[in-house]
């Protein structure tokens, strides 16, 4: 049975190393700042005891005043879950970190949250729309698309 | 030698006429024309239907059942629908190449059976050389599948056309030396000749030879598991990707053509030709090109295609070495007088030698996949 | 002598015969070397995400079969898992053993084709291809018996299954799980020894369990590679803990053992069914859930092992009629990343086996 | 790695195409062999009953689609709606029997009839009379078993001796 991390526990492990990156911490998730996000999912992805090697899914969540990306990671090692989360407040030009060089498992997943979402993903190695064409108008996923 | 000999006597070189023929060389020579077209386009349609029904069977389901009887007008149908489609040539392509492709290819095919027996001495051309004479026909054909490769200036049709040169290039040497151990046999390389000389089927005295002869001459004209120069599930349709309509039933036509003939000639060298009990020479023969029909189709229902690296190592490092091997085992029993005085000694140490030489050549020297080119 | 060559791009698709749909890939050829590869996804978007933000929680449904289209009743499943979950349904009892009855039938139906196909793409002229439709054949007459359709089935409800399963379905279900064993050793013996298909697959585009693992593969393509992870057992959702099964693994992670662990999974599959048909009691087959569901404010992701790997829901509720945001785990598009290093190097033909190895539906990589 | 030479596997795999030959094939032909199809089809066409509808319009909102289209007039005299327009457009339909299990009043069904494919686009629209049970077009029993076990049993190719000659 998969454990899901609780993601105070995790929050105490990670405000221990990065002070301050924690913006809130639930049951089931947790949310930490963009800023820190690379530094949180490799410290995650390494650490003894989490080691969450293996990346479920990346998403995102249009709320109209931010856009929250979720990350679902899991240890197929330790057998526990964890979904950690960054928001981005900025609409007109959103941007986060590019995790696909922890999880290659992230690349076309990255693209698509850029292609329906608009939100970039700095070092990605080939950001380019994934379903729709170059030069389409918009970003369907978003709530204020029509 | 023989060339000068050739040019310098004409017509001297063809034994021709058989006594009892009424009328002349020429009469003869109308005749077994219309024979011999007629011959491959019915052929043809039987195989087109043999393949369809009998693969259509083998694969749990029934074929086409729907036109004539039984189907058997569907090729008809086939034809008659190819031909009214639309004749579609690609903007770049090569106008010239692209149309004279279909014919170039066509041509050889139907030339080979000049040289077929279907009868004792039921044959268009008994050439001295005939089977010298097949093999430098048979080859031509490439040139047309390279040309329609070339002038579709597509690159799924090109990668086909290389392919098929590649493969045939290779597969030429090892068809040529599986040959070789027959004609050393029957003594002659007349086509009718060898058939007279067939007492029992060469099968029986050349067991490795057929073998080599069948996968070459599978290779060699794209049937399964060599078909990998129109593998449709890689590069589409390989070399006729761009053609449709006239063009591509000629294609179509041509494949099915080769597939005939070299039925025709494995039973002409290996299965005993026309001869046979009972039924008219001219039937056993039909039977017989049949039969090794299907064993293609039966191979192609089953296998799945290989490699082009798998391809040429087959060639050059199982049926090249297997063939000279062959080659030398046979004349060395030729040298001995096996084939008239120890007939079956003969076929007992050749199966044999089959079986040996099959099991240390797969055990220790060549398999399958081994070998594969790195970039 | 080197030969001076120079790489040209070839289109690959998206009307190709053996890219499973419309399914594109640029290929860079150098002779018949792949030298780099790019997949070109979208033909067949149809913004399935977006749409399910304005349906009904059941109306989502027939969204799902349209998903991944050979193995719908799995995508209804994994969707209505994700619903119970954000909306606390309890399932009856009965209706969890229909689920998964149904859904290995249609995980032995999917691995039928993508083994098919898989051959079909080795250049089996349609032989083994058209054996196993004969079989998936058999599985579809009986979803269309209990849901009526053939291949949309929309038979999972959030709460149990839209209706019991009609009487004569366990007897006929019977009946096929007596014949199936017979015909996968028929399978086996058509192709499993053949030295063409050994020599085409094996050492064929290995992908390392390292890198399975980091690419986020999931699925029998996980599992050739020799990870052992099974989410009806390691997070076994539904009734998955009652049964006795196994996890197979293969050790290379190349197009042979994917192909082999596919027809084991099936053998792992038929075993389920035989328990659950044993087991299965009566009772309700669907939980009192009113038709327009306002699940509580919150997200919930429900995922399980569907035959192309981990096929979850992501749902964000706003307790109002229609999820907030449906976010799908698409198991082929995730599966794909690791294409381009598996083919790289590799011939066309190659390229052609080990992309059918990886068996995709089109419909579920663009949505 | 003993298995993969001397062509063992290749012969295998030749005789079970060459026992195929000898079985019966596992198709039917369909204009002339027909089969029965499934008790709970669900196919292209729905049939109403104007007896037991009520004009609520719960099929019209369950549909995923919205591909129902109901018109209503409300008759004071009696105290219920009368339908004036019930229009399916069974183009946009995807038979996903959503509107049957929605119905309260058991006054919608799926029809047992499955060749139903027509010229124009137009033509796929069903209106009101067209919707009613007839002979040619039975109700199938989806979500409604009692009428299900009046139709014919289903064939199933797990009957279908195909195995033997």
């Amino acid at each position: 049975m998969t454990v899901a991390l609780s993601g105070k526990e995790v929050a105490g492990k990670i405000e221990e190393k990065f002070p301050g990156s924690v913006v809130e911490s639930g049951p089931d998730n947790l949310v930490v700042k963009v800023d820190s996000l690379l530094d949180i999912a490799r410290f995650l992805k390494e650490a003894d005891g989490l080691e969450f090697n293996y990346l479920n899914f990346v998403t995102a969540v249009d709320y109209y005043d931010h856009f929250a990306v979720a990350y679902r990671l899991s240890s197929l090692k330790h057998n526990h879950s964890l979904t950690v989360k960054a928001r981005c407040y900025d609409r007109e030009n959103p941007a986060l970190p590019s995790v696909t060089g922890l999880w290659q498992g992230a690349d076309f997943q990255e693209r698509e949250i850029y292609d329906l979402f608009g939100i970039r993903f700095e070092g990605h190695p080939n950001l380019k729309r994934i379903f729709l064409w170059e030069g389409f108008e918009g970003h369907p996923l978003r709530k204020d698309f029509i | 030698m023989m060339i000068v000999d050739f040019i310098a006597t004409g017509q001297g070189h063809f034994q021709a006429i058989p006594p009892d023929w009424p009328g002349g060389f020429w009469w003869h020579w109308l005749f077994f024309t219309v024979v011999v077209i007629g011959f491959v386009l019915t052929m043809v349609m039987g195989v087109i239907y043999i393949e369809r029904r009998g693969m259509g069977r083998m694969q749990s389901r029934l074929g086409p059942n729907r036109t004539g009887p039984f189907g058997l007008l569907q090729p008809v149908a086939d034809a008659v629908k190819v031909l009214l489609k639309e004749n579609i040539v690609p903007a770049a392509a090569d106008k010239l190449v692209h149309w004279l492709a279909p014919v170039v290819a066509f041509a050889p095919a139907l030339m080979i059976f000049a040289v077929i027996p279907f009868s004792n001495g039921a044959l268009l051309a008994d050439l001295n050389i005939g089977i010298l004479y097949i093999v430098a026909i048979s080859s031509v054909s490439t040139v047309g599948v390279f040309m329609a490769g070339w002038g579709s200036s597509n690159k799924y049709s090109l990668l086909g056309a290389m392919r098929n040169v590649a493969a045939v290039v290779s597969y030429e040497i090892p068809l040529v030396l599986a040959i070789v151990g027959v004609v050393l046999i029957a003594g002659s390389l007349s086509m009718n000749q060898i058939v007279v000389a067939q007492n029992i089927p060469f099968i029986l005295l050349q067991p490795l030879g057929f073998l080599l002869f069948f996968a070459a001459g599978c290779a060699e004209i794209n049937r399964s598991p060599f078909d990998l120069m129109e593998a449709d599930s890689e590069i589409v349709a390989g070399f006729h990707t761009e053609y449709s309509g006239m063009k591509f039933a000629m294609f179509y036509l041509v494949e099915y053509a080769e597939a005939v003939a070299i039925s025709a000639i494995i039973c002409t060298l290996f299965l005993g030709g026309w001869k046979g009990p009972l039924l008219p020479p001219w039937l056993w023969f039909i039977i017989k090109v049949m039969l090794v029909f299907f064993a293609m189709v039966w191979t192609r229902t089953t296998l799945p295609r290989i490699r082009i690296d798998q391809l040429m190592a087959f060639a050059w490092k199982f049926l090249f070495p297997m063939a000279i091997i062959n080659l030398f085992i046979t004349a060395l029993q030729v040298l001995a007088g096996w084939p008239t005085q120890l007939m079956w000694a003969m076929i007992i140490v050749n199966f044999a030698v089959t079986a040996f030489m099959v099991l240390i050549w797969s055990r220790f020297f060549f398999r399958l996949g081994w070998g594969r080119i790195e970039v | 002598m080197a030969v001076r060559t120079e790489p040209f791009v070839l289109n690959m698709g998206p009307v190709h015969p053996s890219t499973h749909g419309v399914f594109r890939m640029r290929v860079t050829l150098d002779g018949e070397v792949v030298v780099d590869i790019e997949p070109v996804f979208g033909y067949l978007h149809r913004g399935i995400e977006k749409l399910a933000e304005q349906r009904t929680y059941a109306g989502i449904i027939p969204l799902t079969d349209r998903l991944d289209y050979i193995s719908s009743m799995n995508n209804n499943f994994a969707y209505c898992l994700a619903v119970e979950k954000l909306a606390g349904i309890k399932v009856p009892e009965r209706a969890e053993y229909i689920r998964v009855i149904i859904s290995e039938l249609q995980r032995i139906a999917a691995l039928l084709i993508a083994v098919g196909a898989f051959l079909n793409d080795c250049g089996a002229f349609f032989t083994p291809f058209l054996y196993m439709f004969r079989e998936r054949e058999r599985i579809v007459d009986l979803f269309e018996m209990v849901s009526g359709q053939r291949l949309t089935y929309n038979y999972l409800r959030a709460g149990g299954v839209s209706q019991d399963l009609p009487e004569e379905f366990l007897p006929a279900l019977r009946k096929f799980m007596d014949m199936m064993p017979r015909f996968m050793d028929e399978y086996d013996r058509l192709l499993q020894q053949n030295e063409i298909l050994i020599a085409r697959a094996k050492g064929v585009g290995i992908l390392p369990a390292e890198q399975a693992i980091n690419c986020s593969i999931s699925g029998p393509v996980l599992r050739a590679s020799g990870v052992k992870w099974d989410i009806r057992k390691d997070d076994p959702y539904s009734i998955y803990d009652r049964f006795d099964f196994d996890v197979p693994t293969q050790p290379a992670g190349d197009c042979y053992d994917r192909y082999r662990q596919r027809v084991e999974e099936m053998r792992q599959s038929l075993r389920i069914i035989e328990q659950a048909m044993k087991q299965i009691p009566s009772g309700p087959v669907r939980a009192e859930v009113p038709h327009l569901i306002h699940p509580p404010v919150g997200e919930a992701y429900g995922r399980i092992e569907c035959p192309k790997g981990e096929l979850g829901f992501y749902l964000v509720s706003d307790n109002s009629i229609a999820p907030y945001r449906c976010h799908i785990r698409p198991p082929s598009l995730i599966n794909l990343t690791a294409l381009r290093d598996m083919v790289r190097g590799w011939k066309v033909a190659d390229l052609i086996i080990i992309f059918g190895s990886i068996d995709i539906t089109v419909g579920e990589i663009d949505r | 790695m003993k298995f993969e030479r001397y062509g063992i596997g290749i012969a295998k795999g030749l005789t079970v195409t060459i026992r195929h030959l000898l079985r019966h094939p596992t198709v039917n032909q369909y204009p002339e062999q027909r089969l029965n199809i499934s008790r709970r089809f669900r196919g292209n066409e729905l049939i109403w009953n104007r007896e037991k509808c009520t004009g609520c319009g719960t099929c019209a909102k369950t549909c995923p689609q919205g591909a129902i289209e109901i018109v209503t007039a409300t008759d004071m005299a009696e105290n219920k709606y009368i339908v004036d327009k019930y229009e399916i457009d069974t183009g946009y339909c995807i038979q996903c029997g959503l509107c049957v299990e929605a119905c309260p009043y058991e006054a919608l069904y799926f029809s047992h009839n499955f060749e139903c494919a027509r010229y124009r686009r137009g033509e796929l629209v069903q209106g009101k009379e067209e919707m009613l049970e007839t002979p040619q077009r039975k109700v199938s029993g989806y979500f409604y078993p009692d009428k299900a076990q009046k139709l014919p049993g289903q064939t199933l190719l797990v009957e279908k001796i195909t195995e033997k000659r």
